[in-house]
């Protein structure tokens, strides 16, 4: 009924073998009497051993399918080639990266079909320079906090030797991880209290839900050594502290919703209030104020100044829009040295650790932007080609 | 008070039906605790898929409860963080079949513009089947921090469901808070 | 330093205690005297135990996250609430729905670390009032054929007892499952054929690389009883038939890439090739010419009318472009009898069982457009509302 | 003709690489078989974010080989399907880190506008992590129905390898077809 050729085909493309036994001829006179070579197979990247200043991790939380989560590889100075690689953070999960123990370390949540069946909460571990898994942990209890992306659900603390993993039934605890001995040490009932700020030589604080702060300092082998609680350190009904801080060394910045600038002390066993609070202060063009406004939305250079995301609609439930400039402040003048004008609306704000620093911004349609840090000029753009959802950054050290 | 009245025995009912939650929440020493779903981030209000036409219109059919459930604007959204399950296969008070609700959850206030009544809304997560991926709606009033667990909409509150994967939140009212707030 | 209000938060939100203590006052006068009533909870929606013939099962594909594929329940006549529920089918799964059993099967893979791990495949099976998987036979092997959605990678067979799956290692091979027992009866090799139409009492044909159309019947033990070759069935390289047939009770329908309409009976023991091909013809419009194009390409109604989506930019490699238009054709007369313009570039075509035909088409943008199959009438668009990627549409029988 | 047998003598290498691979085809009684990745249809050639500014250029530095690879019009894409590897961490012919590359896949023909030469392209496949999300690209030159095992796009080529998820695809000259095909 239907034509039919009778050739039999056998092996390659009969098309590619029919031609290839026709006369061949140079190819456009003399121009290129060679032809390009064969290419090496099989054939996977890698990366550098020591990565370069300009790369971050973004974390990508993909909305539209929570289960298939991702952190990726990003090098921001790439107009092009800006995404490096990617690296599993399934339901929820959460990444460190972690430069002296050469890995990035994901927490993750899976089940045994996707979306039901057993379900196992385990650490992962991933090499810099291939981004292939080493090993797991596997965390008991089904327990793993699962929210939207906090860095402080998942941190290390005994110099990159032990992790710790917040918990949530909504009980609250948290996980003691040792990760080279790949077992789980303890577990510290953590009431009324969440996320984690590594502290000391080993140990963690957490923010309570009465305002104060609570230390644990941990012994060699996990337990609580010590304990101690700052009351009042923060007004969470008018002056709510974003959870995640700026870093410079042991100090942590947190912006509160309505502007104040505080820091603590997390290098001895037990935090402390820094004195001196101060306030990202007011401007012009604002309906009706400008406040903080993000997801990230404080960070620090090397030198130790802030960057913080300011969005010019500011009232009650304004905190997470994002922000259309970037105001910096000096911590030991306590003022405000530059304001930067953002081209879109962004949510996650970094700074590399490059010689000269830049600004990455995560924006809400995905896109990254770049800018000079010191200058606050616009240097380029990467597009919306790395992340589906990206919601945190995070510089290489 | 009447609403109050209900509001409290509902409360009571819901803590009720759950032993392992309740002892949860002895541990806890709280009421009632947590977050209605999560998602985040002005995204929320955009449109999943620009390249379509948006969702169209779905109300309650009565004048006292005004507004398009199908949009982040609706009056009960007040603190909801997530996709809607009005856009899902169930509704802003029921979960998409296949689904399991969330027993316990983060309860926001929302003032009613018809009626002026301030309500309790109960923002319960739909939980077993993965991401919906329709009407993603992020609103932070009365939002705080994780510090604050019942009071902070980042938490996925699949929590003593059979399985912790997050599929969308409903905004289910249990009672009056205010009758007159304003 | 901070504020602190110093206020004990217990319990309920405190500002829903704080308005509640004070004096309440009626609404707006008495226009609404009382309150919105509270509304149950738990609380979560049934579908109606026989399905409306609105309604159509749309499969998801999910590029941006394949791991996590799902087949849509959807209900055509909705303007506004289309979406009906969401079922799992995971990683290049399949899904097959029957009225008969009450139920969607899917048969899908799974990694024991979502991307990485023991590999597992099984059919779930999913009850159509509540959508809640109500047991699974695990397929051994780890060989089912993931490949972009073919209905005929999964298929009934021995009246709905049966279910077919079809292997790609890339040896090619179909497991035989009971499905009331739970149980894989066997598989059968099939080298160098591909894809299943389901043939006779208990078998099924399968397209063969020489062009060949291979049937096997199968005993009551899911063994060969009896095994047919036609030669010759179709030209691979000239006309080769898209895959996915259009149905009219066990005739299938298929349309070659240049336009070829040919009819298999599949009723007997042994597929047969019906004679008297004929073509989907020309017409003005076309650059260079109107060829089949897109996904799911031809399908039929209940009186067994062609629908053929149709580009008119056919050339070599033009046919997974999608149509513009779908041409109707009465397979006794064998002539088209209408041309329906769309409003967008389609993909996938189907025609719903109701008293009043629709024509479904869904959009390489993921909307999906219904269509009058009579009069060719644009009804209503669904919008993008209810997959991220469809790219097959199965109407309630 | 030396590029036959530079093609020729790389297909033999292939071959011998995988012991069970080998003994797969032989079964099949093919030289080489499959389909390079999968996805299809029209939206391949839309951005994936339509939003966000497009990919920018990624070229060979040679103008014997012309074209961005970021974009689905280059002339080795002439029947991939998936996300492009050039977008992925990878380039057009590796894999990015963290996968593996699949060892045996479709071989398709493709002609260098450049040197007006038809050459012989893998489009091996990428596994283990999953969907890239960028550049999804797919062009169907040759392409026939899965029935035709070895010119079809459609399966996913994750075969061979520790995991059978989809990242992305690449497009590895692996020798000439012809030296002058027009």
């Amino acid at each position: 009924m239907l034509r039919q050729s009778g050739r039999k085909w056998i092996g390659l493309l009969p098309s590619a073998l029919a031609l290839a036994t026709s006369s061949p001829a140079l190819a456009d006179g003399a121009a290129y009497p060679a032809a390009l070579p064969a290419e090496p197979m099989p054939a996977v990247a890698h990366l550098p051993a020591a990565w370069p200043k300009s790369w971050v991790l973004i974390h990508d939380f993909n909305f539209n399918s929570i289960v298939d989560g991702r952190v990726v590889v990003v090098d921001t100075a790439s107009a092009n080639q800006p995404l490096k690689g990617i690296v599993r953070a399934a339901q929820f999960g959460n990444a460190l990266l972690s430069v002296k123990r050469g890995e990035i370390l994901t927490a993750e949540t899976f089940y045994s079909r996707l979306t039901r069946g057993t379900r196992t909460d385990a650490i992962t571990f991933w090499n810099l320079t291939d981004l292939k898994p080493t090993g797991e942990v596997v965390l008991p209890g089904g327990k793993r906090q699962q929210s939207v992306t906090y860095p402080q659900l998942f941190q290390f603390t005994n110099d990159e030797k032990w992790a710790l993993v917040a918990n949530f039934t909504p009980a609250q605890s948290v996980s003691v991880v040792d990760l080279d001995g790949r077992a789980v040490l303890g577990e510290i009932d953590l009431p009324g209290c969440s996320q984690i700020y590594p502290t000391g030589t080993r140990g963690f604080s957490s923010f309570c839900a009465d305002g104060s702060l609570f230390s644990v300092a941990l012994d060699a082998t996990g337990k609580v050594a010590r304990s101690g609680t700052i009351r009042r350190v923060q007004d969470i009904d008018q002056q709510a502290l974003f959870s995640t801080p700026a870093w410079v060394g042991r100090t942590a910045w947190f912006v509160g919703q309505r502007g104040v600038l505080q820091g603590f002390d997390f290098s001895g066993d037990l935090a402390k209030m820094i004195p001196g609070a101060f306030t990202v202060g007011t401007a012009a063009g604002a309906i009706p104020e400008w406040r903080p406004s993000g997801w990230q939305v404080i960070n620090a250079d090397a030198a130790g100044h802030l960057y913080v995301l300011m969005n010019p609609a500011g009232k009650e439930g304004s905190h997470k829009d994002g922000g259309t400039e970037v105001w910096v402040f000096d911590t030991a003048k306590k003022v405000r040295t530059a304001r930067i004008a953002l081209k879109a609306q962004s949510i996650a704000v970094a700074v590399t650790r490059e010689d000269i620093p830049h600004l990455v911004l995560a924006r809400a349609d995905g896109v990254i932007d770049v800018y000079d840090a010191v200058s606050g000029a616009f240097v380029r753009s990467l597009g919306a080609t790395v992340a589906y959802n990206p919601v945190t950054i995070t510089p290489v050290p | 008070m009447a609403g109050m009245d209900t509001f409290a025995e509902r409360l009571t009912r819901t803590i009720a039906r759950g032993t392992s939650r309740r002892s949860l929440l002895a541990k806890l020493g709280l009421g009632m605790t947590g977050a209605a779903a999560f998602p985040v981030l002005p995204v929320a209000r955009a449109a999943t898929h620009p390249e379509g036409p948006a969702h169209q219109t779905v109300t309650s059919g009565t004048i006292q409860d005004p507004g398009d459930r199908t949009t982040c604007d609706y009056w009960r959204y007040c603190a909801i963080d997530g996709f809607l399950c009005t856009c899902c296969g169930g509704a802003v008070n029921q979960c998409p079949p296949g689904t399991e609700m969330s027993p316990i959850t983060w309860i926001g206030t929302c003032t009613n513009p018809a009626d002026n009544r301030a309500y309790i809304i109960s923002y319960n997560d739909c939980c077993g089947t993965s991401s919906c991926g329709q009407c993603l709606c992020n609103r932070n009033e009365g939002d705080r921090p994780q510090v604050r667990t019942q009071s902070n909409n980042d938490y996925n509150w699949c929590l003593g469901t059979g399985s912790s994967v997050y599929n969308c939140s409903t905004a289910v009212i249990v009672g009056v808070a205010l009758d007159h707030p304003r």
